[in-house]
């Protein structure tokens, strides 16, 4: 077990209250699995992403936690987290396009990365070249600017980045929703054969786009208004949904390799609740085709297989 | 690079034609006759002399030509360097008397910018990671960026020159000395100078802190600061990116500011009798001596135009966007 | 990265948010109160004090009293009058002078932001140009030449050369606004330019351009009391600056008339101060970035 | 002579120099005494003064003005003094001078009177002087309407002969012109001699040029003065810098410092700031502080209604309160002007009895009753008269704009004028605008203190009543009055010799014409502006008797009027 997410609560800081952005996520993720994450904007997919790595200004982490390799992330605590940061956990966020200093050379930028964690550049430079190549980049790059790159290299390069000192834990969020079909497939290829490689052991793939995520990844979890409505491997989340929500999300779901996500989703009558103050019960229920009486309790997080959880009445019987 | 640099030499020169024209045009279309100006300063008694003294100082100042031809007249005397005769230092030419103040006004100008720049980045940089810091020195900040020029000036004048006798009143330099290349002399002129130039660099202080202190914050929260905490770089570093990518626009920034801070110097000067372009702009408008003060106009508009373009190149070197952006890389 | 806020932003208007924090921003609030205050007390003050600010009422060079709140000054004119005056007239040239410039700043920035081709390369070149045109000497020059100078005339040439940098910002922010869907949507619908513009691109950027009014205004001020200080300003009205003037040209200082020199001063320093103070402030509402600062 | 320009070069060079001393010694060259060679002038040898110059030295030609303070005095001189207390010419570089003849005056100058290039001053140089007056240009060109010929007698004597014999303006002549060397100046082209700047000046008086900068010049004592020898005059300054004017504030600033000796420009307040300043002394202990310079008018434009109207001008000055300017706007500085206008230097050709007649005084009701008398009534009731057609007027009373004594006084004349229904308003403009206005006659009214202290009120009168009336009108008769009778009399003064029992007769006549017609209404009398300190310099010229009563002032015109007195009569303080 890489990763042990325990009834994980991150709140947002606003002016009407705190929203629970994340209220109760647990989950786990196995060395070497890669885990899709899903559901529509708002969920929390991100925040969850985010959390495991930096929370950002509004943030605050309320409860639960998350141990990695059997040592606790220190989430709420923002410089014991640093230790962690880059060398257990690391991150490929969506602004990839933006995430390098314009004023600054590639490799300078690495060097100073790498100093800030006390490994010397020449020694990981041989290392950095190769996978430089093994992304079709040339070592050239390490003296351009980022502006001298054209988006794709960028996303190529602060892959390559992040991964550099082999985390064990990557969240890859949103990674290809700012490129072209062509390029999305490529840069999924990648994660994957970087899970081969070894340079991460496990994987979080936050996207909204199950059809790529069913491509590469094992695992797929949904969430849903702040918490874990299912996870199971790919193939039964998009073969044999459990969850109503699930099943709305995956339900007409035509033939693989169309994107889908929230373009469909909208199609869902009904909008997700606000999380200002979330209703109590399944947070489902109000969308929910199914729901009856007993959803006004909390659900269960009822285990169909040794890897299959839904959090719903309906799902046992 | 070339066409940056093509383009911006071709808005300069623009500039300059513009100055140029708007300096023609202005005197000829207001009221005020220089010539008469002299005649009364001449007072001479009786008509057919003033007759003779007209014509005389008609063709002296070139007025007694179609205007497209003072036009003309106007700009090849311009590239001859003669910018006509002052009436208020009557008869010395336009050009001599305004180079005499010209490294007053620099003296001041420069030393107050330049430092003003530095102290003001460097302050706006540490308020902007300093809550008590931002609490105090900025409030304090833009009460100076608020004070007129010349209020502060009078002030510092009647603290430090009539109260504690500290400093000077008056004057480039003591009026007991002539110039020479000695210590005293040298210590005279900074003596003289330093008033004047702390009202100057008090003033633009508060100005650079504030934008720096903004721009800073705009950094720390932009996608590469973003990215470089999530991978657990030290606050160090961040912050050296952050003020190293926040001095960039403060560069651009120092070229527009000295149009402002040239004007808080104008009239600092005044406050001091500091004989430079200043001073002298404030006697020429007295004594309506027109030349003069397109002169000094003619001097300030090519001076902007020099730091501009150096202000250009400096940008040029330090950022790379600009560079290869131009040079046509992608994105 | 707006998943987890967008619930409530959707719940609160944009708008009603920024005037929330606006009322809770101390910059803010003690920014425009200031400011405010002056303001009514130019506006309103006159009315209360007969006969001009410059008429000879009482002994001269009297100190602060009951009866003359600011004293007197070396000729006995009303201190206090005069400042209302005065803080009046710097109000009209201010005001005047940054809606000139603002309005002038507005049309060439978006025709150019919007337009784009030829059209921007005139206009930006325009601006370049006059953006480097050292304001002040020009204002300089050319006030000294008008016969007979007023607040009014002040204001128009103070605002006929301060608008290039907000025409430079509106432009650049148009150019980013310009390609968003909502602006293409309204295209199609065949909205007109100026339509558009006003509808679409203005309201986006409305917080900006509030907070340039205002630097404009601060800014416009200053030039005024500066052109006033070196005998430039309105030969018939009293300003701040010709208080100032006044007050330097026969020597207050010297003559220990303190409450002659230091008020006009001080409430440059303040008005200007409070604007710039508030403009921060709303720069904190506008960006909650600085807002958690 | 150095000269600002030096001044870049010399800055770059003192700031290598300089870090070169400050790597050596910190205590700096100072006591090297080559910098005190190189001019810095001892504090106690020194006199600094201020308030002469309007603008940067740049014009040592005496021929025309706008020249270097001191040129015409300190520099060159001219053949008398005027003593305005004796009112009598007193020789200077002429030992004596009379009228041989009805048209002919002959003059002897001193023996031994050098250049300071070594040369000697012989009547030849005279004989040129005068004869410059040949070109149109040269501002007393007009002396040869009148002028015949100028002969030189011997090398110190030279004759002047006249085809009329116009005494008052021969003597303005002696005393207001300089004498220019020959051998420098017949070296110049026309054009240099009329706008040259005759750098490096030759002259025959005390000083002579040590350097000068934009803000200064600096004059030095000559040590082989002729006055020396021959008066057993010694100036007591060795240097005498004199500071282009600058604001009121710096001046008083430097004045506090003790960095100005002599002030000769109106500062206001100082009587206030006298109290707590006991080292700063004025001429007169107690108001009006300054002896007067010149008489402040107000120039009504007569060729307009109802200004064309003597009963109406008459009315004007009865309502016009000087009191008011003297007290409010000068805090006692400067004195009210006779009715007359004529200068207390001129006290005694005043003829009390055409005073007693035709004078006035402030006195709001009278004026109010002289206008309803003259026929100017408020008919349509907006509590301004109208004209004797019945149209009602507003006038402008133009001032230059930043003059700020002259702002408030004009603010009090024009409401004085309200106060009895003449609906006059000041107006701030453009000094320039002013002076267009003044010379082309394309104003309403305007004031104007160009008749000064001079050897005659001639020139008073020639200032009133000049003929014939001009296009543009330079420096004379402002208000377009037309009197033939009194231009008539003006002339003949000029030709009358101030001991001839008609000079008196004339200026009698002259003044009831002036009361009758009052072409431009006296109101105060600008001073001599001086506020002199004693920190250094004592013995000022003030009204005590055991002190000089020369003017104490560096106005050029003064000098030739017995300013030159007040530097042979300073003591250093103790």
């Amino acid at each position: 077990m890489a990763l042990q997410v325990e009834d994980l609560r991150v709140h947002y800081r606003t002016m009407r209250g705190d929203v629970r952005a994340l209220d109760g996520v647990t989950f786990g993720l196995e060395d070497g699995e890669i885990m899709g994450l899903a559901g529509e904007s708002g969920c929390g997919k991100t925040t969850l992403g985010k959390s495991l790595i930096r929370l950002d200004g509004r943030m605050r982490h309320v409860g639960g936690s998350a141990v990695l390799d059997g040592a606790e992330l220190p989430i709420g605590d923002d410089r014991a987290m640093n230790a962690r940061r880059f060398t257990d956990v690391s991150i490929i966020p969506q602004y990839s396009m933006s995430a390098m200093n314009p004023t600054r050379k590639i490799g300078k930028l690495t060097a100073d990365l790498l100093r800030a964690k006390g490994r010397s550049y020449r020694e990981v430079r041989p290392e950095l070249v190769r996978r430089l190549e093994l992304v079709g980049l040339s070592e050239k790059v390490l003296g351009n600017y980022p502006i001298e790159l054209s988006g794709g290299m960028k996303q190529r390069m602060v892959m390559v980045l992040s991964t550099l000192l082999d985390p064990s834990l990557l969240i890859a969020d949103e990674v290809t929703s700012a490129l072209d079909v062509s390029n999305q497939k490529a840069v999924a290829e990648t994660l994957v054969r970087f899970r081969d490689l070894g340079f991460v052991k496990s994987m979080i793939v936050v996207t909204h786009d199950l059809s790529l995520v069913y491509q590469i990844a094992d695992t797929i979890m949904i969430m849903y208004a702040g918490q874990v409505v299912e996870k199971a491997p790919a193939s039964t989340i998009i073969n044999a949904p459990r969850h109503p929500y699930t099943k709305a999300l995956i339900g007409a779901l035509p033939e693989v390799g169309l994107e889908y996500g929230d373009k469909r989703l909208k199609s869902i009558p009904g909008k997700p609740p606000q999380l200002l103050n979330p209703p109590t019960g399944c947070r489902f229920r109000a969308r929910c085709p199914i729901a009856e009486d007993r959803c006004a309790e909390e659900p269960p997080a009822v285990p169909i297989a040794d890897d299959h959880v839904a959090s719903c009445w309906k799902v046992g019987s | 690079m070339g066409r940056y640099f093509r383009r911006k030499l071709l808005i300069y020169g623009v500039t300059f034609f513009i100055a140029v024209t708007i300096n023609f045009a202005i005197p000829r279309l207001m009221p005020g006759d220089p010539v008469a100006r002299m005649l009364t300063r001449n007072s001479v008694a009786n008509p057919e002399t003033s007759e003779a003294l007209r014509s005389y100082f008609q063709d002296l100042f070139g007025l007694d030509v179609p205007l497209w031809q003072q036009y003309l007249n106007y700009w090849s005397a311009l590239f001859r360097g003669d910018m006509g005769v002052s009436i208020y230092a009557f008869p010395s030419p336009v050009a001599d008397v305004v180079l005499d103040a010209l490294p007053y006004t620099l003296a001041l100008l420069l030393p107050a910018i330049l430092l003003s720049w530095f102290a003001g980045n460097g302050l706006g940089a540490l308020a902007a990671r300093n809550k008590l810091l931002d609490n105090t020195v900025l409030p304090v900040g833009y009460l100076f960026t608020a004070v007129p020029y010349m209020w502060l000036a009078l002030l510092l004048v009647w603290a430090g020159g009539v109260l504690l006798g500290w400093f000077p009143v008056a004057g480039g330099y003591s009026f007991a000395l002539t110039p020479a290349p000695t210590w005293t002399f040298f210590v005279d002129l900074v003596h003289h100078w330093f008033l004047p130039f702390l009202s100057l660099f008090v003033v633009a202080l508060g100005g650079w802190a504030i934008g720096m202190r903004n721009l800073v914050i705009y950094e720390l929260e932009s996608d590469y600061s973003n990215y470089l905490q999530a991978l657990g770089a030290p606050r160090r570093l961040v912050r050296r990116y952050a003020f190293r990518n926040a001095m960039l626009p403060q560069i651009s920034g120092l070229a527009l500011q000295l149009g402002v801070v040239l004007g808080g110097a104008l009239v600092t000067e005044v406050v001091f009798a500091y004989p430079g372009l200043g001073d002298l702009m404030l006697n020429a408008i007295q004594s309506q001596d027109f030349f003069l003060l397109q002169g000094i106009l003619m001097f300030i508009v090519v001076g902007v135009l020099i730091f501009n373009f150096l202000a250009d190149v400096v940008y040029v070197l330090v950022d790379p966007r600009t560079r290869l952006g131009l040079e046509g890389g992608q994105s | 990265m707006t998943a987890g806020v967008t619930p409530d932003t959707e719940v609160i208007g944009k708008r009603s948010e920024h005037l929330y924090f606006a009322l809770r921003n101390p910059k803010v609030v003690i920014g425009l109160a200031i400011v405010i205050g002056l303001l009514l007390l130019g506006v309103i003050g006159p009315f209360f004090l007969q006969g001009h600010p410059n008429d000879y009422i009482g002994p001269k060079s009297e100190p602060p009293s009951s009866e003359y709140w600011m004293g007197t000054t070396y000729f006995g004119q009303d201190v206090f009058a005069q400042f209302v005056h005065g803080l009046r007239s710097s109000y009209v040239v201010g005001g005047l002078g940054s809606f000139i410039a603002f309005v002038i700043g507005l049309t060439v920035g978006f025709t150019a932001g919007y337009r784009g081709g030829l059209v921007d390369e005139f206009l930006n070149m325009l601006t370049n140009v006059v953006l480097v045109l050292p304001a002040l000497a020009v204002l300089i020059v050319i006030s000294s030449y008008l016969e007979a100078r007023g607040i009014i005339s002040q204001a128009v040439i103070i605002g006929l050369f301060s608008w290039p940098w907000v025409a430079r910002a509106v432009r650049a922010q148009t150019f980013t606004l310009r390609n968003r869907d909502y602006v293409d949507l309204a295209k199609l619908t065949g909205k007109r330019a100026p339509q558009i513009i006003v509808r679409e691109i203005m309201p986006n950027m409305a917080s900006y351009l509030l907070m340039s009014l205002i630097l404009l205004f601060g800014g416009a001020i200053l030039f005024a009391a500066m052109l006033d200080f070196i005998g430039l300003g309105p030969s018939d009205a009293v300003s701040l600056g010709t208080m100032m003037q006044q007050s330097k040209d026969w020597s207050a200082l010297h003559l220990k008339l303190w409450w002659w020199f230091v008020p006009p001063g001080l409430a440059i320093t303040a008005i200007v101060g409070s604007l710039y103070i508030t403009n921060v402030g709303l720069d904190e509402v506008f960006n909650p970035k600085l807002r958690e600062m | 002579m150095t000269n600002r320009r030096n001044v870049i070069a010399i800055m770059a060079g003192t700031a290598v120099a300089a870090t070169a001393t400050a790597c050596t010694d910190d205590s700096g060259g100072s006591q090297n005494p080559e910098d005190v060679a190189m001019g810095e002038f001892p504090r106690n040898q020194t006199l600094y003064t201020t308030g002469a110059a309007w603008e940067p030295p740049g014009d040592w030609n005496p021929i025309n003005t706008g020249q270097v303070t001191g040129l015409n005095g300190l520099g060159y001189e001219p053949l008398f003094l005027f003593d305005p207390n004796e009112a009598v010419l007193t020789p200077w570089l002429a030992e004596s001078g009379s009228w041989t003849a009805d048209l002919v005056y002959e003059a002897k100058l001193r023996d031994g009177i050098t250049w300071s290039d070594g040369e000697q001053m012989t009547a030849e140089d005279v004989k040129y002087t005068l004869e410059l007056g040949q070109i149109e240009a040269v501002p007393y060109h007009n002396i040869w309407n009148w002028v015949e010929s100028v002969e030189v007698v011997d090398d110190l004597t030279f004759r002047v002969n006249f085809s009329e014999a116009r005494h008052q303006e021969w003597d303005n002549f002696l005393y207001a012109n300089v004498i220019v060397p020959e051998h420098v100046f017949s070296q110049y082209s026309e054009e240099e001699i009329l706008t040259g700047a005759n750098e490096d000046p030759v002259v025959s008086g005390p000083y002579t040029v040590h350097s000068y900068a934009q803000d200064r010049i600096a004059w030095v004592k000559r040590d082989d003065w002729w006055a020396t020898e021959h008066l057993d005059l010694e100036v007591q300054p060795t240097y005498i810098v004199d500071i282009v004017n600058t604001s009121n504030e710096v001046t008083l600033n430097m004045l506090m410092q003790g960095d100005v000796d002599l002030s000769n420009n109106f500062l206001p307040g100082i009587a206030d700031l006298m109290e707590g300043q006991p080292v700063l002394t004025t001429y007169f202990d107690g108001p009006p502080y300054m002896l007067p310079a010149n008489t402040a008018m107000l120039i009504p434009n007569t060729t307009i209604e109802p200004l064309d109207d003597p009963a109406f001008r008459r009315a004007m000055a009865v309502a016009i309160s000087p009191g008011e300017i003297v007290d409010t706007v000068y805090g006692g500085m400067v004195a009210e002007a006779n009715p007359t206008g004529l200068l207390p230097t001129w006290d005694r050709y005043i003829d009390q009895a055409v005073l007693s007649e035709h004078g006035y005084q402030f006195e709001p009701s009278q004026a109010a009753a002289m206008l309803a008398d003259a026929g100017y009534e408020d008919n349509d009731g907006d509590g301004f008269v109208e004209d004797k057609n019945g149209n009602p007027f507003e006038f402008k009373l133009n001032v230059p704009a930043g003059w700020t004594d002259w702002e408030e006084a004009s603010r009090s004349i024009a409401s004085d004028l309200r106060d009895v229904g003449i609906n006059v308003t000041e107006e701030f403009i453009d000094a320039a605008a002013v002076d267009d206005a003044r010379t082309s006659g394309d104003f309403q009214l305007i004031l104007n203190n160009w008749s000064g202290v001079s050897h005659s009120p001639w020139t008073h009168y020639r200032y009133l009543f000049q003929l014939p009336v001009n296009e543009s009108q330079n420096d004379a008769n402002f208000s377009r009055w037309e009197s033939e009778e009194a231009w008539e009399l003006v002339q003949e003064l000029a030709a009358t010799a101030s001991d001839d029992a008609r000079f008196q007769e004339i200026l009698s006549e002259l003044q009831r014409l002036s009361l009758e017609e009052m072409p431009a209404i006296p109101i105060w009398y600008n001073g001599v502006w001086s506020q002199a300190s004693n920190s250094v310099w004592t013995n000022w010229p003030s009204e005590a008797s055991d002190t000089p009563d020369a003017f104490p002032c560096t106005w050029n015109e003064m000098w030739r009027m017995g300013a030159i007195y007040m530097l042979t009569e300073l003591k250093p303080a103790e």
